[in-house]
């Protein structure tokens, strides 16, 4: 199978954004994760509905609200524009914010999870050892919970591969700076006959996620070995 | 005078409570089950706070409810060998071990992890992770790993359960030499009489009021 | 409200972008005492793909030929119904509050770094229309690098609503709909191909008011519903 | 805010959609997740892929594999008309088959990082008392596992609440019957202005997500609870 | 004979092998830390399987390397008494005591759980989830649990750690009940010499070849 240079352009875009996505989200999944599983507060079932707006709305609907967010008028926009000069609307940067939000859920539920089930009396016993709240969360917590992390990291690029509606509200559909491998995907879908390029890229996309996986589970083998610390 | 503790602590239903002073290095915490031992040495170690009351340990005062003094269990520096091991079970033998020996700052290095290791029998179980060990293993890591934390003191919670005769002896002398070379305050629950008159003359019985 | 399962209306799939006239005329219909129709609004392509996948539909209008086309040669439509319905004009838009340009010419070299909004010139019907106008006007080189290619045309009409493109290519029925756009100019009916939306009986057609629906759409007074909203007369 | 009667209809059928999805699909899920977390066999790793398709393709590529499967003429089509008399196509059962193969990889995530999480030891003990392994299953791995259960149903539910485009592909936008929330999201977004009755909409789909946002939690907190025997 | 254990097991780079018939009701096994008598006891009661050998208990074979025999754990009807509890987190005390008794068909109804729950001082724990039970109150549990399974053998693995002399005394006296009343074969783990001494004279000591 080889590839035409729009083909390559979709999948290397693909590529980025979920990786720059995941990456990007995953110490916010983290602490939104942590938020919810080890606190009580007022207001956290609101903050817990919020991480799963993204999964609940149509994901149009969250790219306008991206787009109303992020645009030159937006508050967020307007902020972004004056204090750094970045501008999020019709860039690559602007489709991997999209995905993010949308791997959000995904990531802070898995994580979550995972957290809920660290036993915490071992955390009570790094603390007698001499360990900080901090020392214990980098070297017990963050181990136990690498299933987690793992499987979010896995499900979050699985999503960020696969997600069209709101990038495609939010940043448009432009060759080489936005046009994933959905989106070139859709582009197809909407010529009669072109069955044939829509399977190619599917595949494309599918072959992407399964790397991801094996990575992943690669991760969380690695995890439960002998040398775990992690950082 | 190494111990002072006079704690309170509603556990569910149930209500724990101590008042003692103890002058000696070692001090034995002996009680029918379920009277409190474990949750006193909790409150000692800084992972379960008193309701009331007032901790010193070997002069220092690790909790004090009126004066607002409540250490983290980092500070406290304890070495405690807890009931239930909890070995950290994604590191191996040896980096169990060493966990709290590379956390603490170089406080004094009266204990040698190479001779902990020896004494222990674990030299050929280093790499091994916890959910392969026997009982027996495990218990002598959980006391390692607290002999190795550079404690300024010991809690240990029965530290001799399933350890065989001979190295229940090679233990009770490390626990004695601790007592008389590094003279650290120990605080020792145990069931066992015997071990307890060997150990020590001074014995705390809690009791059901 | 629909009629119980005796009466049922026909069940017809519909473009996306005649939602509103298609519903008034769903509603006039009704109004004669008929069984209101079903109306499933979708992509073109998206509901194509459900008649050649015998979907027990019976009406179907599209948003191009070559989607009913593709349905012809599937052997899905009834012999001798597919007609050209409707027309449409293609415009270029601005944000209402901005100051208009003179012409189109004008308009697109005055975009700088801005974004021109259109349906994806390589897919959706809207843009591909746009491309061709733009490309025997001469100007589509110019612009090729600044298209921001929506998901149809709505979605374009959004962008230039909210000022985040400065100029867009939509259909007149579009910016008509909307308050918040001016149309700058419409393109030359000869730069690119006819706009034509065909309508078709299916095969599969099976509710007994489906062929009625169909002629009081081709009616006079059918196509002046929509010609309220701005469609034309297809061209022949 | 009073709702119209079509707004109701799309509540109400986002609702029965969302919950058929999730309790057809929690059976096959916690059997898939059985089966990656408990065994090795070749092959294994295209299962686990095969699983992820749904969260890595667009939804609308899905909708299409899912026409082409079920229409009358496709093969699963073909066989169910054959066999049982039922039809999916433009039917809201036909949504609910969407939503659910939408719902697969999030379940599935969720209950096998709650299955791996179970000490099988428990397991062990559990037949030595004389438990089979099935009544092992019903009495201590389910109720261990309730955590990923009960967080799969949920992040099931909101997926299948937000699903568009496999729906809009597969069963088309017919109110009454397969018009969701997302899908009446759709109508309205293709009504300039209306912005207000998109709102309306989207404030809907958070509330039915919230609902089960807190059902699942008391389900989570029930089975922490005294007398889990769920069976 | 109650015993006839001849077993074979590698695990990890170590290998456990036993092979001894015990005659009497109460067979005591003993043997340095990390010997393999845990695994044996799992091998007894079908949670490990060795890699050669037979083991038969009470005229019943359980395992037979070459016969083919290996009943499923289930079917062996041990009352196994784990090293290390292996409660049910998500049952109550109750609920972890009846699991066994609500599966047995009533075999035989020879102890009762009423009794049981008496004799080890379990009533007021009833209604508490295993996380909230002090050691030597979970440690009850579990010998309650092994005993209420209606077994038709018991492996006992260092049955009376973490309790108190007064609940050993009981245990104990319990132990002989159940050795001289219901003649139950009992396989006995234990590292306290005279533990072993009072309850039996049939002692089987593992060593290091
Ligand atoms: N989280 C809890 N909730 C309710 N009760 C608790 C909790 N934790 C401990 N208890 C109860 O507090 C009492 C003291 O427990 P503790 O573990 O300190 O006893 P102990 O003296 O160490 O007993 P043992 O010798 O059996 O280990 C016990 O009755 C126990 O059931
Ligand atoms: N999964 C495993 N992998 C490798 N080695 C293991 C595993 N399980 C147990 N072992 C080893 O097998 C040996 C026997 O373990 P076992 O638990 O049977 O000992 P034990 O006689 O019960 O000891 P103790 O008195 O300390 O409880 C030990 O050396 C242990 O480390
Ligand atoms: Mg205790
Ligand atoms: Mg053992």
């Amino acid at each position: 199978m080889t590839l035409t240079a729009a083909e390559w352009s979709a999948v290397a875009l693909s590529l980025k954004i979920g990786l720059v996505a995941v990456l990007c989200t995953l110490p916010i999944a983290f602490a939104l994760a942590w938020l919810l599983a080890r606190h009580r507060f007022p207001g956290k079932i609101l903050v817990d509905a919020l991480v799963h707006l993204p999964l609940v709305l149509p994901p149009v609907v969250l790219g306008w609200l991206l787009l109303v967010l992020f645009s030159r008028s937006g508050p967020l926009g307007a902020w972004l524009e004056d204090w750094f000069g970045i501008s999020l609307m019709f860039r690559w940067t602007g489709a991997a914010v999209a995905a993010g939000v949308m791997a959000l859920p995904l990531m802070v539920r898995a994580i979550r999870l995972s957290l809920e089930a660290v036993d915490r009396r071992l955390e009570q016993a790094a603390r007698t050892c001499g360990a900080t709240r901090w020392r214990t969360y980098l070297t017990i917590t963050i181990p136990l919970s690498l299933p987690g992390i793992a499987a979010g990291a896995m499900l979050g690029f699985a999503r960020s591969v696969g997600e069209f509606g709101a990038t495609i509200t939010f940043v448009s559909n432009i060759p080489g700076e936005t046009r994933t491998l959905p989106l070139a995907i859709y582009a197809e879908l909407q010529v009669p006959g072109a069955e044939g390029a829509v399977t190619r890229l599917a595949i494309l996309s599918v072959l992407l996620s399964v790397g991801a996986l094996l990575a992943s589970e690669w991760l969380t083998r690695r995890g439960r070995g002998k040398d775990a610390h992690v950082l | 005078m190494s111990f002072e503790v006079r704690v309170e602590k509603r556990l569910g239903g149930h209500a724990v409570a101590a008042d003692f002073t103890a002058e000696g290095p070692v001090t034995a915490l002996v009680g029918p089950s379920g009277i409190g031992k474990t949750s006193i040495l909790n409150m000692v170690a800084g992972i379960l706070g008193p309701d009331a009351g007032r901790i010193v340990v070997a002069g220092r005062a690790l909790f004090d409810a009126d004066a607002g003094i409540d250490l983290p269990p980092e500070q406290r520096h304890a070495g405690y060998v807890f009931q239930d091991d909890r070995l950290f079970p994604h590191l191996n033998v040896e980096n169990n071990l060493l966990y709290g020996q590379k956390l603490a700052r170089a406080r004094d290095a009266r204990i040698e992890a190479g001779e902990v290791i020896a004494l222990l029998g674990l030299e050929p179980l280093l790499r091994r992770l916890p959910r392969n060990l026997s009982g027996g293993e495990a218990r002598r890591v959980a006391i390692g790993r607290a002999m190795l934390a550079r404690p300024a003191f010991l809690l240990l919670d029965e530290p001799l359960t399933s350890l065989d005769e001979a190295l229940r002896e090679e233990m009770l002398r490390t626990v004695e030499r601790v007592r008389d070379q590094f003279r650290l305050p120990i605080l020792y629950v145990s069931h066992n009489p015997e071990e307890v008159r060997r150990i020590t003359a001074e014995v705390v019985r809690l009791s059901r009021r | 409200g629909s009629g119980p399962e005796t009466r049922r209306g026909p069940l017809v799939l519909a473009a996306a972008s005649l939602q509103e006239a298609m519903t008034q005329a769903a509603d006039a219909w009704a109004a004669k005492g008929h069984a209101r129709p079903t109306l499933s609004f979708a992509a073109s392509s998206a509901l194509a793909r459900q008649v050649l996948a015998d979907a027990p539909a019976d009406l179907f209008l599209s948003a191009d030929e070559e989607w009913m086309e593709a349905a012809e040669r599937g052997g899905k439509l009834r012999a001798g119904t597919r007609r050209p319905f409707l027309g449409n004009r293609l415009v270029l838009i601005a944000p209402a509050n901005a100051t208009p340009p003179a012409s189109i010419a004008a308009a697109l070299s005055g975009l700088g770094d801005g974004r021109l909004a259109m349906a994806d010139p390589d897919a959706v019907p809207a843009g591909r229309y746009g491309k061709a106008a733009l490309t025997s006007l001469g100007l589509w080189t110019g612009v090729e690098r600044r298209i921001a290619g929506a998901e149809n045309v709505r979605a374009a009409l959004l962008l230039v609503e909210r000022g985040d493109a400065p100029l867009g290519v939509v259909y007149e029925t579009d910016a008509r709909a909307s308050r918040r756009v001016r149309v700058v100019a419409p393109f030359p009916a000869g730069s690119h191909p006819p706009i034509i939306y065909p309508i078709a009986l299916l095969a599969a057609s099976a509710a007994p008011e489906a062929r009625g629906f169909y002629d009081f759409l081709l009616s006079p007074e059918g196509r002046a519903i929509f010609a309220r909203h701005g469609f034309t007369e297809p061209a022949r």
